[in-house]
């Protein structure tokens, strides 16, 4: 069901979501290759978007600056001293001149002096501090905090604890920048590449995870939204589908006379052959050398 | 003089405002009115940035309307761009004229065509990443060496664990996802976190110094 | 089709399995059992012991693309401390989230919302608040500097709600349903970590899938009291709820659709490697 | 009432530690008395290999900072993916590659024409320098994605650099820069996403190492000193660690007591 939305008449609705079928379809087509539909959609997109952004800066700022409450008065309510940040703001603008070019610092000086300061202080409290304070408050001896001995059952909280401890000391010597990894240290950020490996292992296990479900909402999407009891998606898709072939056929049957690269891509053979990632034991574990001889679909 | 204006005043705004920053956070008190003169400051950031989306627009009109007027690749599909900047704004600007908070975002047209036409696009190209993510999983996890196969191990017993799928084979699986993100996932990110750190103070401290190249233009 | 080509798969082929694969749970749900994770059961718990007339700040920290897992996380919450008679303070620190909001406090409240009778005395929904994470510390220290007006236009000042609860001082807990930044680290960093700690403010977060991994050591150390873990994490709180008070059930077949994409994604690592191994034995070119 | 606001007071003494390290040991490195030597980062020896590769092929090499501007918390990521971007267009303006940057943020946009400019003029090379090669995607996460995908795919870029902080889009990025064959680097503290980079690019940046890259590419004493002290910071947290572990065992609360402070 599409609810109306205000005074937007529910047919206006209507046309969106029929849009919105389209638009899901022809994205979908970027994954065969990029075509003149995805190409569309993705213009449009960004347009969009640059408003988009706009906007919101704009609401955020009239709403620091302009609209305020009795016990906040801002600019709406007379207290002039907003006038003071739009300004500033305003120096932005001499990035369009050749001569005071440099005076677009000043807006950007003050933004990054906060975020700095503020970032400082964020992250040694719960970056550093309290991640220090979980460590070392792990249950090692005694009970746990919900009154479990520490080791019994399995795995045993104080086995957990241990592994975490070891696995903090040993990743944190993995980036160590100006001690060379060797003897003990080595060892030390060994085992800590295969702590990090696992967490990213732990984290790609999530990530699939979260994937599939926006996959399953748009397929929800596709598959449930109805109009009035009319499933229109069921008849839309393969419309779309079609779209996207025709297409792809129509840019198949035209002559090569614009060939849609910068250059025009040499035979692969020819190319530079990839130079092989140092085998050095660092940031990648086996970098997945790509098989550089696929060509891309172009 | 030039590079003073240029280079050393934005230097010492950014060290002066750090400062601040870290001062009002240790040493002023919640509640007193200091405190609350620097929210203000914090809050400001908003305004000060304000003007930089419209730069963003600027630059990008210029982009593609100077590929139109060169007719340059693919100019047609600039144009699309150009009317949906157009159309777009023209929207924005009816919600400023007629609208009586003056909010763009909150007006119901301009929010309709984000929450209607936008997030269809948005939610659709999110969602390729199920199919990015099923390719790499083919192409990119190969047992090599050690470090691959613990990746790959821990990826699969997670993908097991946290699927209701997975619990209906074997009981075993969701107790091990969970051991796994609460043990050798814990530790691993929190290294990294307490890194990330360090390595943020470090860079901080190298910009408020002034030494940090790459940012606020070098030496000009 | 020799066993190493099977290493070599079209990418093409693999983008139809994923879906269709993940569209037949969808059409025919397969309604496999979900067993509860200990990090929802805490979200439960935590929301259960708030006393009635708590103060539950609501927090939208995510867009329209997220919706699939944060939504339902957000809405079954709410409808949880609604049905305790929690009163609330609903925000979005992403404008993206505000709209969101809206549409599922008219779900929950009814279709006029805001103009219910309960509005400004157990609710109010503040809307969009600007500045990020900048915003969110104002908003910890002072609720009003950081937005003055509701989202409908409302002084702030007008609620009696909003005269109770000034700064994160006066609220009980903090929910916050995130798909990124701001979000979860960043109401720890300039909301929980300025007033007090994790037993002034506790926290509760619902996080897409991706992000919870990296919210652990935050559960770990007690500075998050409970997470929902993505869509599953909707569905089994829904599946809790249903249980207390007959709330919907309605994240079934994605959960079955979760599953076969799961063993999907399993069944193309293995088959990858099949091929893998079987050409390194070989002695032929790795691909 | 204290001097030190309530629950802060460890936090402050430790931010103390950790500058006093990074700064004595900066001062020591710039006063020339001490020179480190730091350990390779092969993802950031790869850059001037992909510039090559770019040069030889003619094809351009795409760079973004993801989805970082100057007013979120992530801006220090942001901050280090523009120096190394800088090192990248001084390196591509030598070999005469075109190279193509996507700034996310607005507000990054003005900083990007400063730094680009400024590295084609430090290679002696001004007049290569293209203003045009700055593209602004409009400001939102899957728009901008969406956009870089398909200039990678139309460009046929030669390389992909992605330096900062990325969120979902880092794998919408990686996998499809695969597919065009592209040489990727990638880095980023964001660490639930680091992962995608480690399995689908061809050399990742872990977390601290994107960070300190400015530094390491300037081969500038101060900067490298400033590594360096970073390096005593992880050492003070692992003592801490340790101690503190000895501490809790042996049944002694002095530190944690200091840690609620």
């Amino acid at each position: 069901m599409i609810p109306p939305v205000g005074d937007i008449p529910a047919d206006f609705s209507l046309y969106a979501a029929i849009f919105g079928v389209f638009a899901t379809i022809f994205i979908y087509s970027f994954l065969w290759k990029e075509n003149p539909l995805s190409r569309a959609v993705e213009h449009l997109f960004i347009g969009l978007a640059a408003v988009y952004t706009l906007a919101f800066m704009y609401d955020a700022a009239v709403s620091v600056a302009f609209w305020g409450s009795v016990e906040e008065p801002k600019m709406a309510e007379g207290n002039i001293i907003w006038i003071l940040p739009i300004l500033i703001s305003l120096m932005y603008f001499f990035f369009f001149t050749k001569k005071y070019f440099y005076l677009y610092r000043y807006p950007v000086a003050i933004v990054a002096g906060i975020m700095a300061g503020m970032m400082i202080c964020g992250m040694i409290q719960s970056n550093f501090v309290a991640q220090i304070q979980g460590t070392v408050t792990l249950p090692l001896v005694g009970e746990t905090p919900e009154g479990k001995p520490v080791w019994g059952g399995w795995p045993p909280p104080g086995l957990n604890s241990i592994i975490i401890i070891i696995g903090v000391i040993t990743v944190l010597t993995f980036f160590f920048f100006t001690w060379e990894h060797k003897g003990p240290l080595g060892v030390s950020t060994k085992i800590g590449r295969y702590f990090l490996m696992a967490t990213f292992g732990a984290g790609y296990g999530g990530t699939v995870m979260a994937r599939i479900s926006l996959l399953i909402g748009r397929l929800r999407f596709l598959y449930e939204t109805s109009y009035q009891d009319w499933f229109w998606a069921w008849y839309l898709i393969p419309i779309a589908i079609i779209c996207v072939i025709i297409v792809a056929l129509w840019e198949r049957s035209r002559p090569k006379s614009t060939p849609p690269m910068t250059s025009p891509a040499k035979p692969t053979s020819t190319e530079v052959p990839p130079s092989k990632p140092s085998e050095e034991p660092a940031a990648k574990p086996a970098p997945a050398k790509p098989a550089r001889k696929r060509k891309s679909e172009g | 003089m030039s590079v003073v204006v240029k280079r050393y005043i934005p230097l010492a705004i950014t060290f002066v405002m750090g400062i601040l920053m870290v001062i009002a956070t240790y040493f002023l008190a919640p509640d007193t009115d200091l405190r609350k003169g620097t929210s203000y400051i914090t809050a400001a950031v908003d305004v000060l940035v304000a003007t930089a989306g419209i730069i963003g627009l600027v630059v990008l009109l210029r982009h593609h309307g100077l590929n139109i007027s060169r007719r340059g690749k693919y100019w047609k599909y600039s144009m699309i761009t150009i009317i949906a900047v157009i159309l777009y704004l023209l929207v924005g600007i009816n919600a400023i004229a007629t609208h009586e908070k003056h909010l763009m975002y909150a007006q119901e047209f301009f929010s309709w065509v984000y929450n209607k036409v936008y997030a269809h696009m948005d939610a659709t190209i999110f969602s390729l990443l199920a199919f990015f993510i099923a390719s790499a999983a083919y192409r990119a996890f190969r047992l090599r060496s050690l470090e691959s196969s613990i990746l790959l191990v821990v990826g699969s017993l997670m993908l097991l664990g946290r699927a209701p799928i997975g619990g209906a084979v074997w009981e075993g699986f969701p107790t091990i996802a969970t051991w796994l993100l609460n043990v050798p996932n814990t530790a691993g990110n929190r290294a990294i976190t307490i890194g990330i750190a360090i390595g943020a103070i470090s860079l901080a401290v190298r910009q408020l110094l002034g030494v940090e190249r790459g940012y606020l233009g070098p030496e000009r | 089709m020799t066993l190493p080509k099977i290493s070599q798969i079209d990418r093409r082929y693999l983008y139809i399995l994923v879906f269709i694969f993940v569209s037949i749970p969808l059409l025919s749900p397969l309604k496999l059992p979900i067993p509860v994770s200990e990090h929802t059961r805490r979200v439960y718990d935590v929301t259960q012991a708030l006393p009635t007339g708590s103060v539950v700040i609501e927090s939208f920290d995510f867009g329209p693309a997220t919706i699939t897992e944060n939504r339902p996380q957000a809405k079954a919450h709410i409808a949880h401390a609604k049905h305790l008679g929690l009163k609330m303070v609903v925000v979005a620190f992403w404008p993206s989230g505000a709209p969101i909001a809206d549409e599922v406090l008219k779900e929950v409240y009814g279709a006029d919302f805001p103009s219910i009778s309960g509005y400004g005395t157990n609710i109010v929904y503040i809307g969009y608040v600007p500045g990020n994470e900048v915003g969110m510390q104002t908003f910890g220290d002072n609720i009003m500097a950081a937005k003055g007006i509701d989202h409908y236009g409302t002084q702030l000042g007008n609620f009696p709600l909003m005269q109770q609860v000034r700064s994160a001082a006066d609220i009980d807990l903090w929910a916050e349903w995130t798909s990124g930044t701001p979000g979860e680290q960043q109401v720890i960093q300039f909301v929980q970590g300025r007033h007090g700690g994790s037993s002034a403010v506790p926290i509760v977060a619902g996080g897409t899938a991706v992000s919870v991994p990296g919210m652990m050591p935050f559960y770990q150390t007690g500075q998050i009291s409970g997470i929902l873990n993505g869509l599953a994490g909707a569905g089994e709180y829904e599946s809790l709820l249903n249980v207390a008070f007959n709330y919907p059930y309605a994240q079934g077949p994605s959960l079955d659709a979760q599953s076969v994409g799961h063993l999907l994604i399993i069944a193309f690592v293995i088959i990858g490697n099949i091929g893998y191994v079987i050409s390194k034995y070989r002695g032929g070119k790795s691909s | 009432m204290s001097i030190i606001n309530e629950g802060l007071v460890a936090s402050f003494v430790l931010l103390i530690i950790v500058l006093a390290e990074i700064l004595i040991s900066l001062f020591l490195t710039r006063a020339g008395k001490y020179m480190p030597k730091i350990r390779k980062i092969p993802g950031l020896e790869a850059i001037e290999e992909a510039v090559g590769r770019a040069t030889e092929m003619g094809r351009p090499i795409v760079y973004t900072t993801g989805l970082g501007g100057i007013r979120d918390q992530w801006y220090y990521q942001t901050v280090a993916g523009l120096s190394i971007m800088g090192y990248t267009a001084e390196l591509a303006a030598k070999y005469g590659a075109k190279l193509i940057y996507f700034p996310y943020d607005p507000t990054i946009v003005p900083m990007a024409v400063d730094v680009m400019e400024q590295s084609y003029i430090r290679a002696g090379k001004p007049e290569a320098y293209n203003p045009e090669n700055i593209q602004y995607l409009g400001g939102d996460q899957f728009p901008w994605a969406f956009g870089v995908l398909g200039a990678v795919h139309r460009e046929q870029a030669a390389a992909a650099i992605h330096m900062g902080p990325f969120w979902a889009e880092a794998l919408i990025l990686a996998e499809s820069g695969f597919y065009t064959g592209a040489i990727q680097i990638a880095g980023t503290a964001n660490y639930h996403q680091i992962h995608f980079f480690v399995v689908a690019c061809d050399y990742a940046l872990i977390g601290e190492e994107l960070i300190a890259a400015g530094a390491y590419l300037s081969k500038d004493p101060t900067q490298i000193g400033s590594l360096w002290g970073s390096d005593f910071g992880k050492i003070t947290a692992v003592i801490l660690v340790i101690v503190g572990v000895i501490l809790t065992v042996a049944g002694v609360t002095a530190l944690n007591d200091f840690f609620a402070l």
